[in-house]
C-alpha cells in the first residue's frame, strides 16, 4: 500500500477523508438495520467500497464538477455534499428526500443542488448522460469535468461503449469509473467478462484506462488526481477501474450466503478495506485507536440525529402522484 | 394434480420442456449456478440439465435477446429470461427489429422460434423501475406474440405452448402472482393455448375483461357482487397480442356492459386496442359506454407507500366500477 | 410569407432557434458537416452556426439520445436527430428510461428539454426497415410528448414550440411529405402549439381523424366527396401524446360517425387509444361503429411495389371508408 | 504487398478468386446500372472491397459455417454459394428472391440454402445473432464457425460490445469482421471513434484482433485461416479489420462527390484494389491481361443472362403481403 503522505493530502485531510469513509460505514450500517427491523424495504450498500470512494470524490471540486452515481455510491455522494438525513429520507422514502422525493427505491441517489444528476435503476444509463453533461463544459469553455460509475457487471451494457466511444472522439471531460467488486448478484466476473481488466476497455476508445486497488487510499486518490486535471486541461476523458469489495449481500432482497461460501465470506470481512486503513492510519501516525473510537461515536450520535429528523418528516401525500408530469 | 404456486408452476413447465427436448436452453442474469433467478425461477435446472443448457449471461440484455434469437435460427428452443420487464428495454431493438421480424423478412425461410421471459408489474415496493407494465411497449408489432398467464394452471400450460411455439413469444410473468397463488396443477403433459382469451366466470350483468393480478381483484369483486345480485362475466385477455377478439367481442356482446381493467396507464395500454375492437364490431350491442379502470397517467408507482397504493387498481376501485357499471 | 416546402420549414424552424438561443444544438448520424442529413433537415446549420453547435455523431443512437439528455439536464436545448424512425429502436431504453422519466423521478429536480427528430412512414421504396411507422412504440408514456406535422405551416411553428418547451418531445416527420407540400409559411418568429389537435376542415356528415401523410388523403377525399354532397370534418391529431382529447371527442360527437386513419398497422396503433377514448366520452352520439383504416396486421411494408402498395392507406380506401361511414 | 504463393493456395485456387473477386465487381456495376436507368430503385455496393470479401469468405467453408453478413457483402456471398441471379433477384424485389423474397430492400443478402443468415437494414444487430449460432456449435459439439461482419462506423453500436463480449466468455467459434471504409455515408471515421484501429478493441474482450489491408489478398486470407483455425479448434472468437475503400458514394441514394474532395476520389480510383490484384497477378505469374480479358467477357456473359432470367421472374403477389406473420 503506498503511504498515505505521497497523497499530498495534509493530515487533516486525511483525517477528514477517515471521517468520511467510517460516516458511510457507520450509515450504511443504519440502513441496513432499517430494513431489519422494518422501517424500510430496501437497502443496497457500498460497504468495502468506501475507501475507494472517498479516495475517488476527493479528487473532484463538488461545487463545479458533476456526479452521476450508482446505487452503491453512497459514501461519495457525502463527499459531494449530502447528509446523512439526505440518504436516510431516501430510504423511508420522504417526501423531502433530494434524490426523488420518495418516488424512486433507496439508494438512487441526486440531488439538483449538489451537483449529483439522479440516477435511476436501469444500470449503466448514467453514462452517456455523463457525456451530454461533459460536451456542455466543451461547449461553454468551463473546466469542469463529469464523473460517473458503474459495476464491472453493468459495465457491459452496449450504452457504456457508445458513450466511452463518443467521449474519445470528442476528448470530453468525462470519468469512467467501474466499481469492480467481482459480483453482479451472484454472477461472478469470470462469467461477465473474458478480458483481465475492464480498464483495458479504454485503449479501445483511443484515451487512458488504469486500474487501482480500492482499498489503496492514497493509489486511487491519486489516480483521480490526474485523471482530473487532464480531464480539465482538455485532454479528454479517462477509465478508471476500482478493485473493491462487496462486504454485504448485493441487497435486501439477496441472500449471498447461497453463492459464496463461508471461506470467501470469512476472507473478505478479514481483508475489509475499512481495517487496513485503520491500521494504516495508526501504523503511519495520523490517528490513535482511542481518536478514532471518539470520531466513531460522534458519527454515531450524527447518525441517530439524523434517522430521528429523517423519520420525522412527511410522506408524500397520495395526491402528489399526479405532479411534474409535465413542465407547469 | 399437486398443489402448485405460480412460480412452481412455471418452473415445472419448464424443467418438462427440458427433459422432453434438449433443445431447450434457458439463459439470462443469475438464471444459472445455485440461485436459479432472483426470483428463483428457474431454480434446480442448471443442477438437472447442466451449466450448458441453463446458464448466466452477462449483464447485457441486447444480447440475450440477440443470444436467443440466433440460437432459434439454427434449431433451438432458447428461453431468454429479462431479470423484470423493465429491463427489457436495452433489447427492444433485437426483439422488435430480429425476433419479431425474423420470419417475415424471409417469407418462412429462418424463424425464431424463441421465447422472452419477464417479471412484471407492481405491487411489491419495488418503485420506478421493478414495477412497470411493459407489454404496451410490445404490443401491436405483427410477427411477434405476447402472452401473460393469471393462475397457476395456466402458467405451466402456456410456458409449454410458448416453448413449443415456432413463433417469438414474450412471457410476462406477474411478480405479485409468484407466490400469492396456490392451486392444483395437473402433473401431466399439458398445454394451454397461448392465442386464447377465457371466461373465467359467466356472469349476465357486466363482462370484465383484465389479465394478470388485475383479475385476481375482479374474481374477488365479482364474489362479492354476486352476493348483491350483479352477476359479472369475467375475462381473461391471456393472449395479449395477437388479441382473441372473437372471445372478446362476444362477451361484451354478451352484457353490453363492458369493464376493461389495467394495472397499466390508462392511455395507450393494452385496453384501448380492446375498446376500439369492441366499439367496432359490437357497439350496438352496447349499453353503456366502455369504461376503464386502470392506474394514472404518470410514469410510474413511486417507492413510496403512499404513492404505490395511489397508483394501483385494487379490489375496491375494481368493485366500485362495477356496481356503478351495473347500475347505468 | 414564403412558399415553403414542409422540409424546408423544419430547416428553417430550427435555424430561427439557433439564431435566437444559443442553447439550441443538433447533432446525429450525418446532419453535421456539409450533407446536413441525409435528407438535408439540417443543411446549411454547420456552416452557420458552427461546428460545435451543429454536428455528427458516431453511429450510436442510444448515445444520441443519452447526450441530448445529458445536455438537457444542464440547461441546453437539445436536438437529437435519428435518422429514420426505424433507428430509434436502439435508443428506448434512453428515450423511455431517461428522457422520458428524469423529470417525474425527481419532481421537477432535474429535466430533460430535448427534441429527438424522426423521419417516419413509407411509400419512398423503403422497404422493411426504412418505412415503418414507429409512434406506438412510445405511445402512453407519461412525461414525454409525441407530435408530428402535417403541413409546412405547423412545421415550422411546431418545431419551435417542440425545442422551446420544457418537456422531452418526439418529434415526428413524415418523409414522404417532405417535398410533397409547398405552402405559404409565415416568415415571423410564430409558434403553434404541441398540445392541440386541430380542425382542419369542417363538415358535418362524417369526422375523419388522422395525422401525416393519410391526412393529405382523408382530405383529397373530402373535397371528392363534397361534390356527392358529404361533408366531412377532417381532424388533424399532431398531438399524438398526450392527446387532445377535448377535439377530438367534440369532433367524434360532432357528427356521430367517426372514421380512424393511421398508415400504422390497425391493431395497436395510436387510433385504439382514440377510438377508446371516443367510446367512453361519447358513445351515445355515435351513430355508427367507430371505422379504421390502417395498414394490415404485418410487421412492415414489403420492398416489392405490389407489397408497398397494398400495405399503404391511399386515397381510394380512405374515400371508399368514407362514403360507406356516411352512408350507413 | 504479401506474395500469392505465400497463401498457400494453388495457382487454380488463385484464378478462382480472382474470378470471384472480378465477377463481384461487374455484378455490382451492373447492380448500379439497373438503379441508374430505372429498371431498379436503390442499390448499395462494396465496390472497392472485393478482394478482401474473397480473401475473407475463401478461409471458411460455406457447406458448414454460417454467414452473417452486412449489406456490402455481396461478394462473399457470392463466394458462399449465392448466384448473380439470387442476387439480382433481391434488386428486382421478386418473388423468387431468396434473401427476402422481395420484402426488404435490395442487398440485403440471406440464404437458407447457404447458410446466410438474413440480415436487416438497422445496422449490427447480426452480431448478437452470431454468437447464437456459434454456441449452438458448442452446445452440439460441432466444429462450425460463424463469421459476421459490419462497418467501421455500425462498429460502435453497443451491441456489437455485448456480442463481443459474451463470445469472449464462452469462447465462441464466432469471427467479428470490420470492413473499415473510412466513412459511414458522410462521416469520416475521425467522427466515429479515436482508436486507432478497430482491431484494438478485441483486446477489452479477452481475444484476438487483427487489422488487414484488404486490398493485400495474401493477407487478409491468412489471417482468416488463422481464426477459422483458431475458432475450430474451441479457441475462441476473433475481431479481424479489414481495411478497404468504398469506390462509390454511400448508396444510390448519395452523393458522395459533396463530401469527398475530386482529389480524395481521384486516389481512391487509382488504388483500386482490383486494378493492384491484377498487377500482381501478372507480376506474379498467374494470368496475361488476355485471359483476364476473356475471363471478363464470360463473366458478363454469364451477368447478362442472370439478369434476364431475373427480370423474367414473378414480383410477389399483393396477396402475399398476408403469408407468414406467424408460423402456420
Ligand atoms: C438493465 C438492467 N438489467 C438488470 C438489472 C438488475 N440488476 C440490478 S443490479 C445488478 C447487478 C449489477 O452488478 P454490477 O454491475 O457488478 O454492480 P454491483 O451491484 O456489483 O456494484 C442487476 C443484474 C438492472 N438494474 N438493470
Ligand atoms: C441503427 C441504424 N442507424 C442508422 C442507420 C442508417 N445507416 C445505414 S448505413 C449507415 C452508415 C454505415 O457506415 P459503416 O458502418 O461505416 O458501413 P459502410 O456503409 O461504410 O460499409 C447508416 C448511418 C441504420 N441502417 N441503422
Ligand atoms: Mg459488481
Ligand atoms: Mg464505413
Amino acid at each position: 500500500m503506498k503511504k498515505l503522505k505521497s497523497s499530498g493530502l495534509s493530515k487533516e485531510e486525511i483525517i477528514q477523508a477517515y471521517q468520511a469513509i467510517l460516516r458511510g460505514r457507520r450509515l450504511d450500517e443504519r440502513l441496513w438495520q432499517l430494513t431489519r427491523i422494518g422501517k424500510t424495504s430496501f437497502n443496497i450498500s457500498g460497504q468495502g467500497a468506501e475507501v475507494a470512494q472517498v479516495a475517488m470524490a476527493l479528487a473532484f471540486e463538488p461545487e463545479k464538477d458533476y456526479f452521476l452515481p450508482y446505487y452503491r455510491d453512497m459514501t461519495a455522494c457525502l463527499v459531494w455534499g449530502m447528509t446523512p438525513k439526505d440518504i436516510i429520507l431516501g430510504s423511508f422514502g420522504k417526501e423531502d428526500d433530494p434524490s426523488s422525493h420518495g418516488r424512486q427505491m433507496p439508494n438512487h441517489y441526486g440531488s439538483k443542488e449538489h451537483n449529483i444528476v439522479s440516477h435511476s435503476s436501469t444500470v449503466s444509463t448514467q453514462m452517456p448522460l455523463a457525456t451530454g453533461v461533459a460536451y456542455a463544459a466543451q461547449l461553454e469553455n468551463k473546466d469542469y469535468v463529469a464523473l460517473t460509475t458503474t459495476g464491472e457487471g453493468s459495465a457491459n451494457q452496449g450504452e457504456v461503449q457508445e458513450a466511452m466511444n463518443f467521449a474519445g472522439v470528442k476528448k470530453l471531460p468525462v470519468i469512467f469509473v467501474v466499481e469492480n467488486n467481482d459480483y453482479a448478484i451472484s454472477v461472478g466476473s469470470k462469467e461477465q467478462y473474458a478480458n483481465k481488466k475492464m480498464s483495458e476497455r479504454a485503449a479501445g476508445y483511443g484515451f487512458s484506462g488504469e486500474t487501482v486497488d480500492g482499498s489503496d487510499f492514497t493509489e486511487t486518490y491519486l489516480a483521480f488526481v490526474k485523471a482530473v486535471k487532464d480531464a480539465r486541461a482538455g485532454k479528454g476523458p479517462a477509465l478508471i477501474e476500482m478493485m473493491v469489495s462487496r462486504l454485504t449481500s448485493h441487497s435486501a432482497d439477496d441472500d449471498h450466503t447461497i453463492y459464496r461460501s463461508k471461506e470467501e465470506l470469512d476472507t473478505l470481512k478479514e481483508k475489509d478495506p475499512l481495517l487496513a486503513f485503520e491500521k494504516q492510519l495508526i501504523d503511519e501516525g495520523y490517528m490513535t485507536k482511542e481518536e478514532m473510537q471518539a470520531m466513531d461515536k460522534e458519527l454515531k450520535a450524527e447518525i441517530n440525529k439524523a434517522t430521528d429528523d429523517a423519520e420525522a418528516m412527511l410522506d408524500p401525500t397520495p395526491e402528489s402522484l399526479y405532479e411534474q408530469v409535465y413542465a407547469e | 394434480m399437486a398443489e402448485m404456486t405460480y412460480l412452481e408452476a412455471i418452473n415445472k413447465g419448464i424443467e418438462e420442456e427440458m427433459a422432453r427436448d434438449e433443445k431447450v436452453v434457458i439463459f439470462g442474469e443469475d438464471v444459472g449456478g445455485v440461485k436459479g433467478g432472483v426470483f428463483g425461477v428457474t431454480k434446480g435446472l442448471a443442477q438437472k440439465f447442466g451449466d450448458d443448457r441453463c446458464f448466466n449471461t452477462p449483464l447485457t440484455e441486447g444480447e440475450i435477446a440477440g443470444l436467443a434469437t440466433g440460437l432459434g435460427l439454427v434449431g433451438y428452443r432458447p428461453i431468454g429470461e429479462f431479470q423484470f420487464a423493465d429491463y427489457m428495454l436495452p433489447a427492444v431493438n433485437q426483439i422488435l427489429s430480429e425476433a419479431g421480424r425474423m420470419r417475415y423478412r424471409t417469407k418462412g425461410d429462418w424463424t425464431a422460434p424463441v421465447v422472452f421471459r419477464a417479471p412484471y408489474g407492481g405491487g411489491v415496493r419495488g418503485g420506478f423501475y421493478h414495477s412497470q407494465s411493459t407489454e404496451k411497449i410490445f404490443f401491436g408489432q405483427p410477427g411477434l406474440r405476447i402472452v401473460t398467464p393469471s393462475n397457476p394452471r395456466d402458467a405451466k400450460g402456456m410456458i409449454k405452448a410458448a416453448i413449443r411455439s415456432d413463433d417469438p413469444v414474450i412471457f410476462y410473468e406477474h411478480k405479485r402472482l409468484y407466490r400469492l397463488l396456490k392451486a392444483d396443477v395437473p402433473e401431466d403433459d399439458y398445454i394451454v393455448p397461448i392465442d386464447k382469451a377465457k371466461v373465467v366466470r359467466e356472469g349476465s350483468d357486466i363482462t370484465v375483461i383484465g389479465y394478470g393480478m388485475v383479475l385476481q381483484h375482479a374474481m374477488n369483486a365479482a364474489e362479492k357482487l354476486a352476493k348483491e345480485g350483479i352477476e359479472a362475466e369475467v375475462v381473461d385477455v391471456r393472449s395479449i397480442y395477437p388479441l382473441d377478439k372473437e372471445t372478446l367481442v362476444e362477451a361484451a356482446k354478451k352484457t353490453g356492459k363492458v369493464l376493461l381493467v389495467t394495472e397499466d396507464n390508462k392511455e395507450g395500454s393494452v385496453m384501448g386496442e380492446i375498446a376500439a375492437i369492441i366499439s367496432e364490431e359490437a357497439l350496438f350491442d352496447l349499453d353503456a359506454p366502455i369504461q376503464r379502470v386502470a392506474g394514472p397517467d404518470v410514469p410510474a408507482m413511486g417507492y413510496a407507500l403512499p404513492l404505490e397504493r395511489e397508483f394501483l387498481v385494487n379490489e375496491e376501485k375494481v368493485m366500485d366500477a362495477m356496481r356503478e357499471l351495473a347500475e347505468f
